[in-house]
């Protein structure tokens, strides 16, 4: 049992250290988006694991879900063309 | 090829130093005492004074009450900020939207919306004495609106920017207010009688779930909730 | 080594790894998301460690801590993003001046 | 009465020149100026001899008077007077004559305030003040050879002054008092005597034109207008004498070495002055140098007193005596200069003014029954007490410095003769009278002095041999004029011969412009200006690589790896701080 | 009014008046003055209490430390809340007028609106900060703070505000979570926030060192001590004006707050003194860079900014002098007073130099040629500025430096000695800079017409930094109450 | 008497309350502004004589008031102190009436009063301060005032002037910062003392006390303009002549100088410095100032510069009187302070007066100028002599007591350096009288500005005159009881008595 969830206890980790570097390394952004709402949901587990269970719900729906989402239309907004392009009116700095 | 070479260079020259830095955490963490119990004891010790079965709630909602204050008022600030950087373009205002409105997601919502509005009050109570609170619960009626906001279902429409700003603060100044009222009775600031506390609590989580929730879907929608559609539409397109 | 210090070491690893991303990553999103790894290997820590009670109850106080860590990071989070927005659709760039190219 | 009139004596002309700023005014400032000396002459004809105390004035000052101060202020006011009643008529054309009574008030005011100025600070401000007002009457014409002499005489006055403020803080310091009175006493313990006797006599010696100090005299008073020429010579050069009496330890210690110099000064001024005024052809230059010369004598005088301490009473009289005579001859003869030049239509007139010349002229060599007879013979006196050998010397000396005087005078009456002179202008009795009486005066002094019992016994005095002493220089002498003025021939040899006035004045100022021109060919300027180009071009060159530098050190910090490494590094940094 | 009411609102009125101000927006500016005004009252009052009763604490909840969270008040938390409060009213008052001109509203209005609550609960959060005795409490107020500072930054809206709002948020926020996990470590090892509690029990173990150096170095990010002051110039010269005022004047001064406090009162027994030469050779190295790179600048708020660069390193002095006990009263005063004294005046040179370059419509000190003669008061109200900044006599930062130089020769540190100095030189030629551009004669465009509150404010808070020369026992005075017991307590 | 106690911070006030009024005022109210002016001043007048005869009678008047623990503000009414205040009183007014005359017409009037009084009242402060500390806050206000003084014309010489100006005395000011707390951290309070603080309880090291001596003279040898640290005086130059006249002949220059007396007499003491031997240290800087700065005048031909060359070697006659430390020397120091002020804003004011009526501002232009303007040029002759030391004139007596005192000291190569000095003095100054009394004019002046009846306006020529009078004044009736001399007198007598 202790040796399962010890086992189980690494493999979390390493899942958790893989998807973060993933999540910086990996080129593609939504991809990479992608792999941190995953991550978010991976640590919901850990925090489970750790009798967080407070925690686990607010990470699954604050941490992954919301942050996720708001990644995502982030993301989805700064691929789309500006509307307007350097039009600084009161930039007069330089 | 030198610049690149130089670029690289630097990278494992920090990522050395980050993993120096990691070492050394690591060795303060073994260096630990193995058994700590913290606050714990405190806490158990004046639980069932604290209006809240749940250690985790009544630390956040007793005897750290002032913390989670503010962090509302961090949620808010959130907001705030977000609506500083917004951009007002009602006048580009089309209806070309319209067009674009995923039937399976609004069946879809259809079903989920009453589960994940129960969920949430259940979170809520429950938050009491087991896992859950305004927060978990807050975030999961946020949730809905997320979807809602995707699916373009245009429920705001009858909600003015100032009640959506009544709604945005209402937990802020309810917990003032009950903080405050606390004092009538001579107590601190947020010291609730015990036999009071659980109800305070709870008024508070209530209310904190509505403001946390519209704090939340605010957020996605660049600070204001009326500007949802506005802003999603390129969103929408990337989820489908 | 006992779980507590595992997922302790975890979280610093994910704090280094974060840290690391916020300063290395050219895209300002993905700096995003490293603060947020950064945050989430601290809330490990600190979650991790407040498991080193005797009972099997663990010490509340961090739990509070970690959940008001929790909405402080997604609150910056959302700043940043609509920052982010805003930047883009000003200048349609989506990284800072003098980052490293 | 006697304080009143110290009092008045000084303050009128300065109150004259006080009013004389409000330009409506000057008209009859110029009336009344003439008569501002009035105050002093009674003071010395009636005054008694009183010292005034004025605390409250400079470093507290004492005025007043003293034989000596009556003898000075009795010459010298009289002088000024009649050179003011000259003037009048003298300047009346003179489109900037209230300029010249503007300087001709002040030089007053400070020459008889020296004479009463009994404390040193007094007499240094009343000494200064006509040194500097003089600069005025000198340089009143403004030609340029008047301006020359103005500078040049200025430079030797601010020389002069520097050394009598020297030497009068030195007396204080080692006196401890500002007064003259029984200054002698405490002066001559003091072991600082001799250094303070060489300043003071270098600061009066350029007044007294002692050479070689004298070479501004025959540039500056000259210069002047005619009746200023005849103050500066008669009454102004005579406070350098007035100024080493007051000052110096006379008749309480013997100052050997000064005493041996000045001899020495005064017969080379005495023989050389004669010797260059001979070849002059300036009327006036003639008599400068002869008031060099006759300076010399009274230098002589001074140089004896300080070898002979013992004597002082007597060798003071004597001075006193050759002071005021030779102030008397000289201003007749400078007044006469202008009388002389002046149209004469009458003959009778004429042959008054030639004799009057004459017996002027002649009174400075020594005639016999004048003024200059009675000097001499008190000037033998002196020069007997002289320690060997300068008695003996001095006493044959004497003689042909007669001679010499005569010879020089003769020059003077023959460039001055009327009768070859073009006239100016005509001969007023403004102009006349003054310079009658002062003529006239050489002969009353003479005569006054012998009925007072100053030449003392009046008879021996006129004694044949005495006279025989007096009147062969000068009979040998007036022959040798005669010749030379009666053959053409030798009447140009002066002309050959001459030196240009100021002698000295020629090579110095050709060593000052040398040096001046060496010093402006050295072109500093352009070395400092390529200097400060180089200067530039560095500050230039660091200021341009440092600002690349600053940016990129700067751009470096804002790189974000660069950051993010500062920051690890710091914190590993702290850590092992903290750690070792 | 009661110590308990006064404490309380000064962390909760202005809170409450920021939400006031978010939904009523029309009196958003009359209810910020008017709260601004209140908290000036607050201020006095409490530091009266703490004048009168010595140290106060008040638990929050009832609770008490550890498991409550309790706000203690001494006589540095007493002044750090007056300071706020002052330049609080300044700010306040300038921004009535400042965000009535249309120009800087841009073309949202709304989005100036939002100023006022920003504005609010950074103030709240300022004086949260001042007055907490709980470090986790700590973070969460700087959390506060810094969101609000990056909205106050990005409300400019101009792409260089909010790269550097972006910029600063990364900072800032990578901060924090150092501070967290400082915070984190110590509570693992401790079992409480609660600094007073800390202090009594710190060890200097592996841990507690790791926590220190975690703690020190987000702390300093945040204040942007040389060399990682990186973030800074951008971010406060970019703000509008009033949010550079409070920005560069108040925001920097809390994380500094929070430094000063931890080393003296929670590792107190620590022996820090090589750390301590390190953030003083740093804070030297801060005077003279900035001041170099401010001289150097060509633009009006940026020369500002990197001037903040150079005074943040005369805070940072007083680890290094603290160190010798003859010194540390004297070095620790001299810190805490340079600390208020550098708010005053650099709230008052950013407000200034808001106003003229609203008047001349350009950021570059070149356009300030002969400005002098139009804006008077403005300029004069810079220059004043100026001489607090160059710590010229008398005002407060003189009296600072007269400290830190006592400290630095009775400590025999004569390198610091050196490096005051010069940084006052250095100080010197970049304000006369700008006041010998401003008197430049020659023709020039008439400039635009400033309104009367964006004159006068700057001076009267530039006034306020000269008059900190004067008034200066009774701060001091203050001072001294509840100063941690590591410093020697013979000035 | 609590009025009394105050009376040298109402000094201070009676021209920092007109001042900062006269900001308020604004441009246009020109006669408000006047009489503000001439309120301040004679209310300054009036104090100062007040004071004076107080401090005859030995009353004290002292305000003290604690900046921090064991540092006080405290101005403090002594003889000497007295001596400078009265000196800026009346010069102030002389001024005032000088810079309305001189600046009719010219834009920002209302900056220069304002700062222009405030100059006045922080060298009134300096004056009265009672310790090093209050000493330098004044000494650095003067400083940032002058500033918009010095570049009040705004063109490129100006602020380049200003600029070099400030360079020098702000890097004074900060070293003397650090000679003060580095004294103050060796014996704690700096209080004046006569007969010098350090006198009696001292135990340091030599070497300190030496360097810090150094240090302070350094400090105020910037402002006193002792050579090397005098680059900025010339420079500033460009000031309007009101300027010039007051703060760079008076109040900066004479704070400078002021403050090395401070130094060596009630600081120090001069018992202390003549054991640590520094004196003569001081001494042949001072001289060397002395020469150095009259070989410059000569040379320059811009009037205004030759006259900033003439106050660099003046005023180290009062650091000169100071070093050669003994009572002669140091009244003869002290009365130059007076005499030196009076004689040089003479000349500034005829020189001011020459630029603005006829704009004329080289030496070599000043061809027979006396006869368009005589009575400015008497005011300028009666300076200049007074300058080179003639009876009866300021100057003679600041001589005579300096080379007496010399004398009385055994250091008679100080009267090698007062003779090279004064024949320096003739010949840049005698040229200028010589040229504009006795040469006729080259031709029409450049700029002349008929004022009607007089040569020029009338409050630029009542000024000048005042002071040439007093110039004389001072030295004629010098033993009277109220004349700087024997004040000066009474000053060092409580300096040196036992």
């Amino acid at each position: 049992m202790s040796n399962l969830l010890w086992t189980f206890d690494i493999v979390l980790c390493g899942s958790l250290v893989w998807l973060a570097w993933q999540t910086l390394a990996t080129a593609d952004l939504f991809k990479a988006t992608v792999l941190f709402i995953i991550f978010g949901l991976i640590m919901a587990l850990a925090w489970a694991r750790l009798d967080a269970p407070d925690i686990a719900l607010a990470e699954t729906a604050i941490g992954a879900g919301l942050t996720g989402a708001l990644l995502l239309s982030g993301l989805a907004a700064i691929s789309q063309p500006g509307t307007r392009q350097q039009s600084i009116k009161l930039d007069r700095e330089k | 090829m030198s610049r690149l070479r130089k670029t690289e260079l630097a990278k494992v020259g920090f990522g050395l130093i980050v993993a120096m830095i990691v070492t050394a955490l690591g060795c303060a963490i073994l260096a630990l005492p193995g058994e700590e119990s913290g606050l714990a004891g405190a806490v158990m010790l004046n639980l069932d004074q604290a209006g809240a079965k749940n250690p985790v709630t009544a630390v956040l909602l007793n005897f750290r009450g002032y913390d989670t204050l503010l962090e509302i008022a961090v949620l808010l600030l959130a907001v705030l900020g977000a609506r500083a950087l917004a951009v007002d373009e009602s006048a580009d205002d089309s209806e070309h939207f319209r067009s674009s409105i995923n039937p399976v997601l609004i069946g879809f919502i259809r079903v989920i919306a009453p589960v994940m509005i129960i969920v949430a009050g259940y979170l809520l109570w429950v938050g009491g004495h087991a896992p859950g609170g305004a927060f978990q619960a807050g975030a999961v009626l946020a949730s809905l609106g997320v979807l809602l906001v995707l699916a373009d279902i245009n429920w705001t429409q009858h909600l003015s920017d100032y009640s959506e700003r009544i709604l945005l603060t209402i937990s802020l100044v309810v917990f003032l207010s009950v903080g405050l009222a606390t004092m009538f009775n001579a107590r601190n600031f947020l010291e609730f009688s015990p036999s009071t506390a659980k109800w305070c609590i709870l008024l508070i989580e209530a209310v904190a779930t509505v403001s946390i929730a519209v704090i939340l879907l605010a957020l996605f929608c660049c600070g204001k909730i009326s500007n949802a559609r506005k802003y999603h539409e390129t969103t929408r397109g990337r989820v489908e | 080594m006992t779980t507590v210090t595992l997922y302790a070491l975890c979280g610093v690893i994910l704090f280094g790894i974060g840290f690391y991303g916020v300063i290395i990553c050219r895209h300002l999103l993905r700096k995003v998301m490293a603060l947020n790894l950064m945050g989430t290997g601290v809330f490990l820590i600190l979650i991790a460690l407040a498991r080193r009670t005797p009972g099997d109850r663990p010490d509340p106080v961090p739990h509070a801590m970690v959940l008001t860590g929790i909405v402080v990071a997604v609150s910056a989070t959302a700043l940043a993003l609509a920052l982010l927005r805003r930047l883009h659709r000003e200048t349609e760039i989506g990284d800072l001046p003098h980052d490293a190219k | 009465m006697s304080t009143f009139l110290v009092l008045i004596s000084v303050f009128l002309p300065l109150l004259l020149v006080t009013i004389w700023m409000a330009p409506c005014c000057r008209a009859w400032i110029g009336r009344l100026s003439v008569w501002a000396p009035l105050p002093a002459i009674f003071l010395a004809i009636l005054g008694d001899d009183i010292s005034v105390e004025l605390p409250w004035l400079l470093l507290g000052s004492r005025w007043g008077l003293d034989t000596t101060g009556r003898v000075f202020l009795g010459f010298t006011a009289t002088l000024w007077l009649a050179a003011g009643i000259y003037a009048r008529s003298y300047l009346k054309r003179d489109p900037a004559r209230d300029r010249f009574e503007l300087f001709y008030l002040l030089t007053m005011a400070g020459n008889l305030g020296v004479i009463v100025a009994l404390d040193m600070v007094s007499f240094l401000v009343f000494f200064t003040l006509m040194s500097f007002a003089s600069y005025g009457l000198i340089t009143h014409n403004r030609k340029p050879e008047s301006m020359r002499a103005g500078r040049i005489y200025l430079i030797l006055a601010v020389c002069g002054e520097i050394c009598l403020f020297w030497a009068a803080i030195l007396v204080v310091q080692q006196t401890g008092t500002l007064y003259f009175d029984g200054l002698a006493a405490k002066l001559a313990v003091s072991p600082k005597r001799h250094v303070i006797t060489g300043l003071i006599l270098v600061g009066f010696g350029i007044k007294l034109g002692t050479m070689p100090l004298h070479f501004w005299l025959p540039l500056a008073h000259p210069a002047a207008p005619t009746p200023a020429s005849a103050v500066l010579s008669g009454a102004i050069i005579k406070t350098g004498l007035l100024g080493i009496i007051r000052f110096l330890p006379f008749g309480a210690v013997a100052i050997h070495g000064w005493g041996v110099a000045w001899i020495i000064a005064g017969i080379a001024s005495a023989i050389m002055a004669v010797l260059i005024g001979l070849t002059q052809h300036n009327p006036k230059t003639v008599l400068a140098y002869s008031s060099i010369s006759q300076m010399g004598l009274i230098n002589i005088g001074i140089g004896t007193a300080l070898m002979a301490p013992d004597h002082w009473t007597m060798i003071a009289a004597a001075l006193l005596l050759y002071a005021a005579h030779h102030a008397v001859a000289k201003a007749a003869l400078f007044l006469g200069v202008g009388v002389a030049q002046a149209e004469i239509r009458l003959p009778g007139q004429r042959m008054l003014v030639n004799v009057g010349l004459v017996v002027a002229a002649l009174s400075l060599a020594g005639l016999p029954l004048t003024s200059g007879f009675a000097a001499k013979i008190a000037l033998k006196d002196v020069v007997n007490t002289a320690l060997e050998p300068w008695a003996s010397v001095l006493k044959s000396l004497l003689p042909i410095t007669g001679l010499m005087t005569t010879l020089l005078v003769g020059r003077f009456l023959y460039l001055v003769w009327p009768s070859r002179q073009h006239a100016h202008n005509r001969l007023t009795p403004a102009m006349a009278i003054p310079w009658g009486v002062l003529t006239a005066g050489v002969f009353a002094m003479f005569i006054g002095m012998c009925f007072r019992g100053i030449v003392v016994p009046a008879w021996v005095s006129l004694a044949p041999k005495q006279l025989w002493a007096g009147a062969w220089p000068i009979i040998t002498a007036g022959s040798i004029v005669l010749l030379f003025w009666a053959k053409p021939s030798l009447r140009k040899l002066p002309r050959r011969l001459h030196i240009p006035e100021g002698d000295l004045v020629v090579p110095l100022e050709w060593i000052f412009d040398s040096c001046h021109r060496i010093g402006s060919t050295l072109d500093v300027t352009g070395i400092s200006d390529s200097i400060k180009k180089r200067r530039q071009n560095i500050v230039d060159y660091v200021t341009a690589n440092a600002a690349r530098v600053l940016d990129r050190i700067e751009l470096g910090l804002e790189n974000e790896v660069t950051a993010g490494g500062l920051i690890g590094m710091l914190a590993v940094l702290m850590y092992a701080l903290m750690t070792l | 009014m009661s110590f308990e009411l006064t404490i309380l609102g000064l962390i909760l009125v202005p809170l409450a008046a920021g939400i006031a101000a978010f939904i009523v927006t029309r009196f958003a500016a009359i209810l910020a003055v008017a709260t601004a005004l209140l908290q000036s009252l607050f201020a006095f009052r409490l530091a009266g209490y703490v004048l009168s009763n010595g140290p106060l604490r008040y638990k929050i909840g009832g609770w008490g430390a550890p498991l409550g969270i309790d706000l203690y008040v001494d006589g540095l938390s007493a002044l750090m809340v007056i300071m706020t409060a002052l330049v609080g009213l300044a700010v306040a008052t300038y921004s009535t007028s400042y965000f009535a001109i249309p120009e800087h509203g841009r073309e949202h209005r709304s989005n100036v609106d939002i100023f006022w609550p920003l504005f609010l609960i950074l103030w709240s959060a300022l004086n949260a900060l001042f007055l907490s005795a709980d470090i986790f409490n700590l973070y969460v107020t700087l959390e506060l703070l810094t969101l609000s500072a990056i909205a106050l930054i990005g409300l400019a809206g101009t792409v260089k505000s909010l790269q550097a709002a972006l910029r600063y948020l990364l900072i800032a926020m990578s901060a924090s979570l150092f501070y967290l996990l400082g915070v984190a470590l110590l509570y693992s090892v401790y079992g409480t926030v609660d600094w007073e509690l800390l202090g009594a029990q710190m060890q200097f173990d592996l841990p507690d060192r790791c926590a220190i150096v975690l703690i020190c170095v987000g702390l300093l990010l945040k204040t942007a001590l040389f060399p990682l002051h990186f973030w800074l110039p951008a971010a406060h010269a970019n703000a509008p004006a009033p949010a550079s005022a409070l920005l560069s004047g108040l925001v920097l001064k809390a994380s500094f707050y929070v430094l000063l406090r931890m080393w003296f009162d929670v590792f107190p027994y620590a022996d820090l003194r090589a750390v301590g030469n390190l953030l003083g050779i740093l804070g030297a190295a801060a005077i003279v860079w900035g001041s170099v790179q401010a001289i150097r600048q060509q633009h009006l708020k940026l020369l500002v900014a990197y001037s903040t660069v150079a005074q943040i390193g005369y805070l940072f002095l007083v680890f290094s002098l603290a160190s010798e006990p003859s010194a540390s009263w004297n070095a620790w005063n001299g810190a805490a007073y340079f600390s208020v004294s550098h708010a005053f005046a650099k709230a008052a040179a950013f407000m200034a130099a808001g106003s003229l370059v609203f008047a001349t419509g350009s950021a570059k000190i070149d356009d300030l040629a002969g400005i002098a003669q139009q804006q008077p008061v403005t300029v004069f109200a810079f220059a004043l500025a100026g001489v607090g900044l160059m710590g010229l006599p008398p005002s407060g930062a003189f009296l600072s430096k007269w400290l830190l130089l006592n400290a630095s020769l009775s400590s025999g540190k004569w390198f610091f000695t050196a490096v005051i100095l010069l940084g006052s030189l250095l100080a010197a030629i970049y304000v006369f800079r700008v006041v010998a551009k401003s008197f430049e004669a020659g023709e020039r465009q008439p400039t635009r017409h400033v309104p009367a509150l964006m004159q006068w404010t700057p001076l009267v808070l530039a006034l306020l930094s000269i008059g900190l020369g004067i008034v200066a026992t009774r701060p001091l005075e203050l001072l001294k109450i509840g100063a941690p017991v590591a410093i020697e307590k013979t000035p | 008497m609590t009025l009394n106690q105050f009376l040298p911070l109402l000094v201070v006030f009676s021209s920092l309350i007109p001042g900062c009024i006269i900001f308020l005022l604004g441009e246009e109210r020109r006669i408000a502004r006047t009489v503000l002016n001439f309120v301040g001043a004679i209310c300054m007048i009036f104090f100062v004589s007040l004071m004076l005869w107080g401090v005859h009678r030995n009353h004290v008047y002292e305000v003290r008031y604690p900046l921090i623990d064991g540092v006080d503000f405290a101005l403090h009414a002594d003889p000497f102190s007295l001596l400078f205040v009265t000196l800026s009183a009346i010069l102030w007014l002389c001024t005032t009436i000088y810079a309305i005359g001189y600046l009719e017409d010219s834009p920002n009037r209302a900056r220069f009063f304002g700062f222009f009084s405030i100059c006045v009242s922080a060298s009134a402060g300096i004056a009265l301060s009672a310790n090093l500390l209050t000493f330098l806050i004044f000494y650095e206000i003067l400083t940032l005032t002058t500033y918009p003084l010095v570049v009040h014309r705004g063109t490129p010489e100006a602020l380049r002037g200003g600029r070099i100006y400030l360079a020098y005395t702000i890097s004074g000011g900060a070293v003397l910062l650090l000679a003060i707390v580095w004294l103050r951290s060796l014996v704690g309070p700096i209080d004046f003392t006569e007969g010098g603080l350090l006198a009696e309880s001292v135990n340091g090291n030599r070497t300190t006390f030496r360097w810090i001596f150094g240090l302070l003279i350094a400090g105020f040898g910037v402002k006193a303009a002792l050579v090397p640290l005098h680059g900025w005086l010339p420079e500033s130059m460009v000031a309007p002549a009101p300027v010039s006249a007051l703060l760079h002949a008076v109040a900066v220059v004479k704070a400078g100088a002021f403050g090395i007396v401070r130094v060596v007499y009630d600081v120090f003491g001069v018992e202390f410095c003549s054991q640590l031997g520094v004196t003569t240290g001081l001494a042949v800087a001072a001289s060397i100032t002395i020469i150095y700065g009259s070989l410059r005048a000569v040379y320059q031909d811009d009037l205004k510069r030759r006259l900033a060359y003439s106050t660099i070697s003046q005023v180290s006659y009062i650091a000169l009187g100071t070093a050669i430390a003994g009572p002669l020397a140091t009244t003869g120091g002290i009365v130059h302070l007076v005499h030196q002020g009076l004689m040089k804003i003479t000349l500034f004011f005829a020189a001011g007066n020459l630029a603005e009526t006829l704009g004329v501002y080289k030496v070599s232009k000043l061809n027979g100028v006396a006869h368009r303007m005589p009575w400015t040029m008497l005011a300028f002759t009666i300076g200049a002599m007074g300058m080179i030391g003639m009876p009866p004139m300021a100057g003679f007596i600041s001589k005579w007591y300096l080379g007496s005192g010399a004398l009385e000291a055994g250091q008679p190569w100080v009267s090698l350096v007062l003779v090279a000095s004064t024949i320096m003095n003739a010949i840049y100054l005698l040229p200028i009288v010589y040229s504009a009394w006795f040469k006729e004019p080259d031709g029409p002046w450049p700029h002349d500005h008929n004022h009607g009846k007089f040569e020029t306006h009338l409050f630029l020529l009542i000024p000048p005159l005042l002071t040439a009078s007093l110039t004389v004044l001072v030295a004629v009736f010098a033993e009277t009881s109220i004349s700087p001399l024997n004040w000066a007198r009474f000053i060092v007598s409580r300096e040196y008595q036992p």
